[in-house]
C-alpha cells in the first residue's frame, strides 16, 4: 500500500519541532502571534484572518491528519483550537485562532481536510462560531430550535441548577485563611479563573 | 349436462365486458387487464369446444395453450411500454399521452 | 442541499410527490441495526441508496459542561458512560490525559493492571460488535457464542471492579486496589477457554461463502478518503495504512510487549471486519504477557487530597477500540478543569458513512453501518 | 345433473363479478386482485371442462406470473396509495352501446344453430395427449411461439432497462 | 393397500342401500377429509414452531423454551397460539381494508389448498390428481400473490418495500424450481404423486433403492434451494429481513392475522419439504416387515406412513439447520444466482435427462460432449458478478 500522503517531502521525517516552526516562521511569519514548541509539540496562536493560510501551509508542510476541532471560551474572547497530526511522524501541531465574542466568524477548513465538517459544525453549535463556507452549517447535537450556545461560560438557563460543590468551596477558602474573596450567595457568575495560562 | 351454449354465453360476456373495459378505462395498465380478460373469455370458448366436440381432437386445449403464451408475452412488452411511458410523461393516464413524440 | 422533508407514511409520501424512483426511507432513531439512537435518513432509488443524512443528537447530555463542573476524580464516571461498551479505554484515556498534564509518574503495577483491563475490554468490545455485526447480516448464532464469552470477561471484570458494565475503577495516579486473589487463575483459564473459540467464529462467519459475498466490495473507503476524514482505529487499519497508538505513539507500558497490527488493504467492510478479528488475537497475546510480568508493589501512588494539575493544556489520545479517543483539557490551575472535550472516534468514523454508502443497497447500509462500529454514547457526548 | 350445472352457475356468476370489478373498479389494486380472482374462476371452470392441466397451467402462468407483473407494474408507476378520481373516460357511452351490441350478436351466434349437445361422458386425462399433440402435430406453432417468447423477452429488458 | 379405498366405497354403497341421494356421503367425506388436513395442519406447524426453537437453542448453547407444559415446555406453541388469538387484532388507518383482510386467507387458504395431493402412505392421498405436481406448484405460487397483496394494502412503506421484494424472488425461484420437477417426471412419465412414487419402488443397479435422488441429484439439489426460497427461508428471506426492512411484508399485522401467516409460512415448509419426499426421496417407500396382528397391506401402510413423516421432517430439519448456520443474501446476489446459475443448470439436467431416457447407452458420448459446452457456458455466465454498478465513481 502507497506511504500516506504526506510523503511529499522526502526530507520530511527528520524535521524537528524547532525546525517546523522556523519553516512556518519563514513562510507566514506575520499571522503567527505567539509560538512555542513543548516537547514534539509545536503550539501558535494565529490570526484569525490568516488561519486558512496558516492551515493550508500546515497541511502541506505534512499534517494531513486533523484530530480535533474544539472551542474554548476565555471570558474576553472565544478561541477555536485545531490539533493537527500526521500518521509518519510524532510530530503535532496545536494551532489557536481567537476570535471576539460577538460576531464570531472565522473561515472554514472543510476545503482541506473533510473531516473538519462535523467538528466545525459541533463548535458552532456548542460556541456560535459562524464558519463562513461551510457546506452545511447547522446545529448537529442540538435540537434545530434551540436557543443560544450552551458552552460559552456566559450561557445562563433558568434549568441549570448551578452545581455547588458539597462543602468544597467552604473547606477550601478556610484552609488557605480566606485569602480568596468572600463567596456571596452562589450567583450565577462562574468563579473568575486566576490567570487563564496562555503562555 | 350442461349444454354447450351456456359456455359461449359466459365466454361472450367476458370477451364483451374485456371490450368495455379496454375502451373505456384511463389507466394503461387497467386496459391491459381488460385484454387479459378479453383473451380469457376467447380461452373459455376454445376449451369448451374441445370438450364437446370429440371429433376436433382436442385441437381446442392445444390452441389454448398458444393463446396463453401468446398473452403472456403481450403482457410483458406492454408493461415494459406502460413502463418507458411512464418515465417520460409521470402518468400511466392514457389521456394525458397524445403526444406522439416525447 | 434542499431542506429534509419530514416523512413517515406513505400519504406523506403522495403530497410530496415522492414515486419509487426517488423515495425518502428514515432508518432510526429506534431501529433494529443502527445500535443505539440514530437516525439515518436514506433518499433511495428503488433500492439503490443515493444520499444518506445522519441526524445524531438523540443521546447528547451536554458530557463537556458537566465535566467544567466537577473536579479531576469526579469526572472519572462521566467517561464510563462515553463509550459504554468500552468504559475501561474510556477511563484509561481520561486518566492518562490528566497524569500527562501533571506529569504524575504510576507505580509499575498499576500501569501492567491497567493494560490487562484494557486489552480485556477490548476484546469485550470486539465480541458484542461481532455478534450485532452477524444479527445485521441474518447469522443469529454467531451472537449467542460472543456473548458466552463476553460473560466471562464480565464475571472477571466483575471480581475485580465490583460491576460489569460502567466500572469507573481507573484513578489518577494508578489504581484504588489491588486485583483479587483468584483473578490471575480466572484470567488464565478464560484465555485458554477463549483461544480455540477464534476458530470456531472464523467457521460460522468468516469461511461462509454467503457472509463474504455480502460483505466484499461493500461500502469502500480508499486511504485518501480515510484520512482526509480523519478515520482511526479498525476504520484506518483497513485501509492498508499501519497506524495504531498503542505501537505509534506508545503510550503507558504497551512498548513492552510485542505484538503486531493487523492491517488489510480492501478498505471495505470485509477488511474492517478482518481487522478486528485479528485483534482479538492480539490482545489475547498482550493480557497473557502481561500476566506473567506482572511485579508485585503497591498499586497507588502518593497523591494530593485535591488533584490541582498546573495551569496549562494538553491533547492526549490513546487507541479505544473504536479509535482514536482524544482528551482536550485547558487546567487553570483550580480543581475543576476549565474547559474539557472529548475526541471521541466513533464520531469522526460515522461522518464518513455518507461517503460509503453512495451506490449501496439498503441491505448494505446495514452491513456498512455495523462495520463503522459506532456507539451513540460516545457520538452524542 | 343439477349439481354440477348449480357449480357452474355459481362459478360463472362469480368470474362475471370479478371481470365487472376488474372493468369497474375504482382503485387500480383493487382491480388487479378482483383479476387475481377472476384467473382463479376461469381455473375452476377449465376443470368443469374436464381441461384440469389447462387449469393448472392458467393458475401457474396467469395468477402466478401475469398479474405478479401487473402488480409490480402498478407499484412502480402509480403514487402508492393514489385513487384515480375518474376511472372511465368520455367515450363511456359509445363504448358501452358497441360492447352491449357484440354482446348481443355473440350470444345470438351461440345459442342458434347448436344442437343441446353433451359430448362424451367424461374426456380421459389429457395431458399426455396434449403433450404428444404439441411435438408431432403441432411442431411447427410450438417452434414459432418460442421464438415469440424469446423476442418478447429481449423486447421488454431493452425497453424497461434505464438508460 | 386399497383398505382406505375400499373403506369409502363400502361406505357410498351402504349410503346408496338406504336411498340417499349420492350427494350427501360425498359431503360428510369431503367435511371429514378437510377437517382431519386442517387438524393435521395445525398439529404439524405447532410442533414445528416449538422443534424450531429447540433446535436453534441446541445450536446456540441453550435451552429454549423449557417451563411451559412440562418437559421440554412442549406446550409453548400451544401458549403463543392462544396469546396471538387474544391479541387486538387491528387494521393501521389508510389501508386498503378489504385487501388488507384478504391476504392472510389467500396465503392460508392457498398452503392447505396444496394438502390434496400430498401422498401420506400407500393409497392414502385426499385426491390422486393426474397433474398433482403441476398443481401443488402452481397453488403455491398463489402464496406469493397473498404475500403482495399484504405488503401492498398495509400502507406502510416497509412493507411495500417487502412486498416488492417477495415478488422478485418468487419470480426468480418458481422457473428453476418447476424445470428441477421435470426431470423425475419424465423419468416416470407421469405427474400423479401417487403414480411417482410406485415408480420409484424399483432398485438402482440391485443396491440403491429404486429413489429418483440417485439419478437426479443435481435437479434435487436445486429443488431444495428453490424450495427455501419459496417458503423465505433464511438464506433467502430476504422479504422479512428483520434488521433491514423491519418485519417485511407483514409488519402491521397482529393477533390472529399474523398468526395465519405464522401458520401459514411453517405449513408451505412442510408442503414443500412433501413434493421433495414424493418426488425425489421415495415417498412412503421403505423397509417394512408384516405386523402380527395386522393383515399385510395395513402393515405395509402404516411403516409407508412413518416413513413419509421421517423423510419430510428430515428435510424440515435440513431447513432449520440452515437457517440457524448461514447469514442472509442480498436481493440482486439472490437473482444473480437464479437466473445466472440455477436455470442453466436446471436446463442442463434437463436436456441430459431426455438424452439418457432416449438413446440410453450410446447417450454417454452425446451427454459427454454436450455437458463440457454446457460447462463452458455456465462458467461464462457465472463469471464472479462485476461490482455493483456505483452511482458517481469516487477516488
Amino acid at each position: 500500500m502507497p506511504k500516506c500522503l504526506s510523503a511529499r517531502l522526502p526530507w520530511f521525517e527528520e524535521m524537528t519541532p524547532e525546525e517546523i516552526l522556523g519553516q512556518l516562521k519563514q513562510k507566514i511569519g506575520d499571522a503567527i502571534t505567539q509560538s512555542e514548541v513543548k516537547g514534539i509539540e509545536v503550539r501558535l496562536t494565529v490570526k484569525p484572518e490568516q488561519s486558512w493560510e496558516v492551515c493550508r501551509l500546515v497541511r502541506d508542510i505534512g499534517f494531513e491528519y486533523l484530530n480535533c476541532i474544539s472551542g474554548a471560551d476565555w471570558m474576553t474572547h472565544l478561541e477555536v483550537v485545531y490539533d493537527l497530526s500526521s500518521l509518519q511522524h510524532l510530530n503535532k501541531v496545536h494551532l489557536r485562532v481567537p476570535v471576539d465574542r460577538d460576531n464570531s466568524v472565522v473561515r472554514t477548513v472543510t476545503d482541506i481536510w473533510r473531516g473538519a465538517n462535523w467538528h466545525e459544525r459541533e463548535c458552532y453549535d456548542l460556541f456560535g462560531v459562524r464558519f463562513d463556507g461551510h457546506p452545511d452549517l447547522r446545529r448537529i447535537l442540538l435540537p434545530e430550535d434551540w436557543v443560544g450556545y450552551p458552552l460559552r461560560k456566559d450561557y445562563t438557563d433558568e434549568r441549570l441548577v448551578p452545581y455547588t460543590e458539597y462543602g468544597m468551596e467552604e473547606k477550601l477558602a478556610k484552609a488557605e485563611g480566606e485569602k480568596a474573596a468572600p463567596k456571596d450567595a452562589k450567583s450565577l457568575q462562574p468563579p473568575a479563573p486566576a490567570k487563564p495560562a496562555t503562555a | 349436462m350442461i349444454p354447450l351454449s351456456h359456455y359461449l354465453i359466459l365466454g361472450g360476456i367476458i370477451f364483451s365486458l374485456g371490450v368495455f373495459g379496454a375502451l373505456t378505462r384511463r389507466n394503461a395498465i387497467a386496459i391491459l387487464m381488460s385484454i387479459e380478460l378479453m383473451l380469457n373469455g376467447v380461452n373459455l370458448n376454445f376449451i369448451a369446444f374441445a370438450r364437446y366436440l370429440p371429433q376436433t381432437m382436442l385441437q381446442g386445449q392445444v390452441f389454448a395453450i398458444f393463446v396463453i403464451t401468446v398473452a403472456a408475452a403481450e403482457a410483458v412488452v406492454g408493461l415494459a411500454i406502460v413502463l418507458g411511458l411512464y418515465r417520460n410523461f409521470k402518468t400511466v393516464n392514457v389521456d394525458e399521452i397524445n403526444l406522439m413524440k416525447w | 442541499m434542499d431542506r429534509p422533508i419530514p416523512i413517515g407514511t406513505t400519504v406523506v409520501m403522495e403530497r410530496t410527490g415522492e414515486t419509487m424512483e426517488e423515495m425518502y426511507v428514515n432508518m432510526g432513531p429506534q431501529h433494529p441495526s443502527t445500535h443505539g439512537v440514530l437516525r439515518l435518513m436514506l433518499k433511495l432509488d428503488g433500492e439503490y441508496i443515493i444520499d444518506c443524512i445522519p441526524y445524531i443528537g438523540y443521546l447528547h447530555r451536554c458530557h463537556e459542561k458537566i465535566g467544567e463542573n466537577r473536579n479531576y476524580t469526579q469526572i472519572i464516571p462521566y467517561t464510563d458512560r462515553l463509550d459504554y461498551l468500552a468504559s475501561m479505554s474510556m477511563n484509561f484515556g481520561y486518566v492518562l490525559a490528566v497524569e500527562r498534564l501533571m506529569g504524575q509518574k504510576i507505580p509499575e503495577r498499576a500501569e501492567y493492571m491497567r493494560v490487562i483491563l484494557a486489552e480485556l475490554q477490548r476484546i469485550a468490545s470486539h465480541l458484542i460488535w461481532l455478534g450485532t455485526f452477524g444479527l445485521d447480516l441474518g447469522n443469529f448464532t454467531i451472537f449467542m457464542y460472543c456473548f458466552r464469552e463476553r460473560e466471562m470477561i464480565l464475571d472477571l471484570f466483575e471480581s475485580v471492579t465490583g460491576q460489569r458494565l460502567n466500572y469507573s475503577f481507573y484513578r489518577i495516579g494508578g489504581m484504588p486496589m489491588d486485583f483479587p486473589e483468584t483473578f490471575l487463575t480466572d484470567c488464565q483459564v478464560f484465555l485458554t477457554w477463549f483461544k480455540p473459540r477464534l476458530p470456531e467464529y472464523d467457521a460460522i462467519m468468516t469461511d461462509n461463502i454467503l457472509f463474504q459475498k455480502r460483505v466484499q466490495g461493500v461500502g469502500i473507503s480508499p486511504p485518501q478518503v480515510a484520512v482526509d476524514y480523519g478515520l482511526s482505529g479498525p476504520m484506518l487499519r483497513a485501509c492498508g495504512i499501519k497506524w495504531d497508538l498503542r505501537r505509534n505513539d506508545p503510550y503507558s507500558i504497551y512498548d513492552r510487549f510485542e505484538f503486531d497490527i493487523p492491517v488489510f488493504d480492501t478498505c471495505d467492510v470485509w477488511a474492517r471486519y478482518m481487522v478486528r478479528r485479528k485483534e482479538m488475537e492480539e490482545s489475547v497475546k498482550i493480557v497473557e504477557q502481561a500476566l506473567a510480568q506482572l511485579p508485585p508493589g503497591e498499586v497507588m501512588a502518593k497523591m494530593p487530597k485535591t488533584i490541582k494539575p498546573p495551569a496549562g493544556q494538553i491533547y492526549s489520545r490513546a487507541e479505544s477500540p473504536r479509535g482514536e479517543i482524544g482528551f482536550y483539557i485547558i487546567s487553570d490551575g483550580s480543581p475543576k478543569p476549565y474547559r474539557y472535550k472529548v475526541r471521541s472516534p466513533a464520531y469522526v468514523n460515522l461522518s464518513a458513512l455518507p461517503e460509503m454508502l453512495k451506490g449501496c443497497l439498503v441491505a448494505d447500509c446495514v452491513a456498512v453501518l455495523g462495520s463503522v462500529d459506532i456507539v451513540l454514547g460516545e457520538v452524542d457526548r | 345433473m343439477t349439481l354440477k350445472l348449480g357449480i357452474f352457475y355459481f362459478l360463472a356468476a362469480f368470474t362475471v363479478w370479478a371481470a365487472a370489478v376488474v372493468v369497474l373498479g375504482k382503485n387500480i389494486v383493487r382491480a388487479a386482485v378482483a383479476l387475481i380472482f377472476g384467473f382463479c374462476g376461469m381455473a375452476a371452470l377449465y376443470v368443469l371442462l374436464d381441461a384440469e392441466f389447462l387449469a393448472a397451467v392458467q393458475v401457474l402462468i396467469y395468477v402466478g406470473g401475469i398479474t405478479i407483473l401487473l402488480l409490480f407494474a402498478i407499484m412502480l408507476t402509480s403514487r402508492i396509495g393514489a385513487t384515480t378520481a375518474r376511472v372511465v373516460n368520455d367515450q363511456v357511452i359509445l363504448s358501452a352501446m358497441a360492447a352491449v351490441g357484440l354482446l348481443v350478436g355473440l350470444i345470438y351466434a351461440s345459442t342458434s344453430g347448436i344442437p343441446a349437445m353433451s359430448g362424451p361422458p367424461r374426456l380421459p386425462e389429457t395431458t399426455p395427449f396434449l403433450g404428444r399433440a404439441l411435438l408431432t402435430t403441432y411442431a411447427l406453432p410450438f417452434e414459432a411461439v418460442s421464438v415469440l417468447l424469446l423476442a418478447a423477452m429481449v423486447g421488454a429488458i431493452i425497453l424497461a432497462r434505464k438508460e | 393397500m386399497m383398505t382406505f379405498a375400499s373403506l369409502v366405497e363400502r361406505f357410498y354403497a351402504a349410503m346408496a342401500a338406504w336411498g340417499i341421494p349420492w350427494i350427501v356421503p360425498t359431503l360428510i367425506v369431503m367435511v371429514i377429509v378437510v377437517s382431519v388436513v386442517l387438524a393435521y395442519i395445525s398439529v404439524a406447524a405447532m410442533f414445528m414452531i416449538w422443534w424450531e426453537r429447540k433446535i436453534s437453542a441446541h445450536i446456540q448453547v441453550r435451552y429454549g423454551p423449557m417451563r411451559v407444559g412440562g418437559w421440554h415446555g412442549w406446550a409453548q406453541s400451544i401458549a403463543d397460539g392462544i396469546k396471538l388469538l387474544l391479541k387486538e387484532d387491528l387494521i393501521p388507518a389508510g389501508a386498503d381494508k378489504v385487501v388488507f383482510v384478504l391476504a392472510p386467507m389467500v396465503v392460508f387458504g392457498a398452503t392447505v389448498a396444496a394438502y390434496v395431493t400430498i401422498p401420506w402412505a400407500p393409497g392414502l392421498i385426499v385426491r390422486d390428481l393426474n397433474i398433482g405436481i403441476l398443481y401443488m406448484v402452481s397453488i403455491s405460487s398463489l402464496v406469493v400473490v397473498g404475500i403482495i397483496m399484504a405488503g401492498w394494502s398495509s400502507n406502510n412503506k416497509y412493507a411495500t418495500l417487502g412486498a416488492l421484494r417477495s415478488a422478485a424472488q418468487a419470480v426468480s425461484y418458481e422457473v428453476p424450481l418447476v424445470l428441477s420437477l421435470l426431470g423425475p417426471v419424465m423419468i416416470a412419465g407421469t405427474m400423479s404423486m401417487g403414480k411417482l412414487v410406485e415408480a420409484q419402488s424399483g432398485r438402482w443397479f440391485g443396491v440403491l433403492p429404486g429413489w429418483f435422488v440417485f439419478p437426479q441429484i443435481v435437479a434435487f439439489l436445486i429443488y431444495f434451494t428453490c424450495a427455501l426460497a419459496e417458503c423465505n427461508r433464511l438464506p433467502f428471506d430476504i422479504p422479512e429481513a428483520e434488521s433491514e426492512l423491519v418485519a417485511g411484508f407483514h409488519v402491521e399485522y397482529s393477533g390472529m392475522r399474523f398468526a395465519m401467516f405464522f401458520l401459514a409460512e411453517y405449513a408451505n415448509m412442510f408442503v414443500v419439504s412433501a413434493i421433495a419426499t414424493t418426488v425425489f426421496l421415495g415417498g412412503w417407500h421403505g423397509p417394512w416387515i408384516p405386523l402380527p396382528g395386522l393383515p399385510r397391506e395395513v402393515a405395509h401402510g402404516l411403516f409407508g406412513l412413518v416413513w413419509f413423516q421421517v423423510k419430510c421432517y428430515f428435510l424440515i430439519f435440513v431447513m432449520m439447520w440452515l437457517r440457524w448456520t448461514l447469514a442472509r443474501l442480498r436481493v440482486d446476489q439472490l437473482m444473480a444466482f437464479a437466473w445466472k446459475v440455477l436455470l442453466p443448470i436446471s436446463f442442463a439436467n434437463l436436456i441430459v435427462t431426455g438424452l439418457v431416457l432416449v438413446l440410453g447407452k450410446q447417450a454417454l458420448l452425446y451427454v459427454g460432449g454436450i455437458a463440457i459446452l454446457l460447462l463452458a457456458a455456465i462458467l461464462l455466465a457465472a463469471r464472479p458478478a462485476a461490482r455493483t454498478v456505483r452511482v458517481g465513481e469516487r477516488t
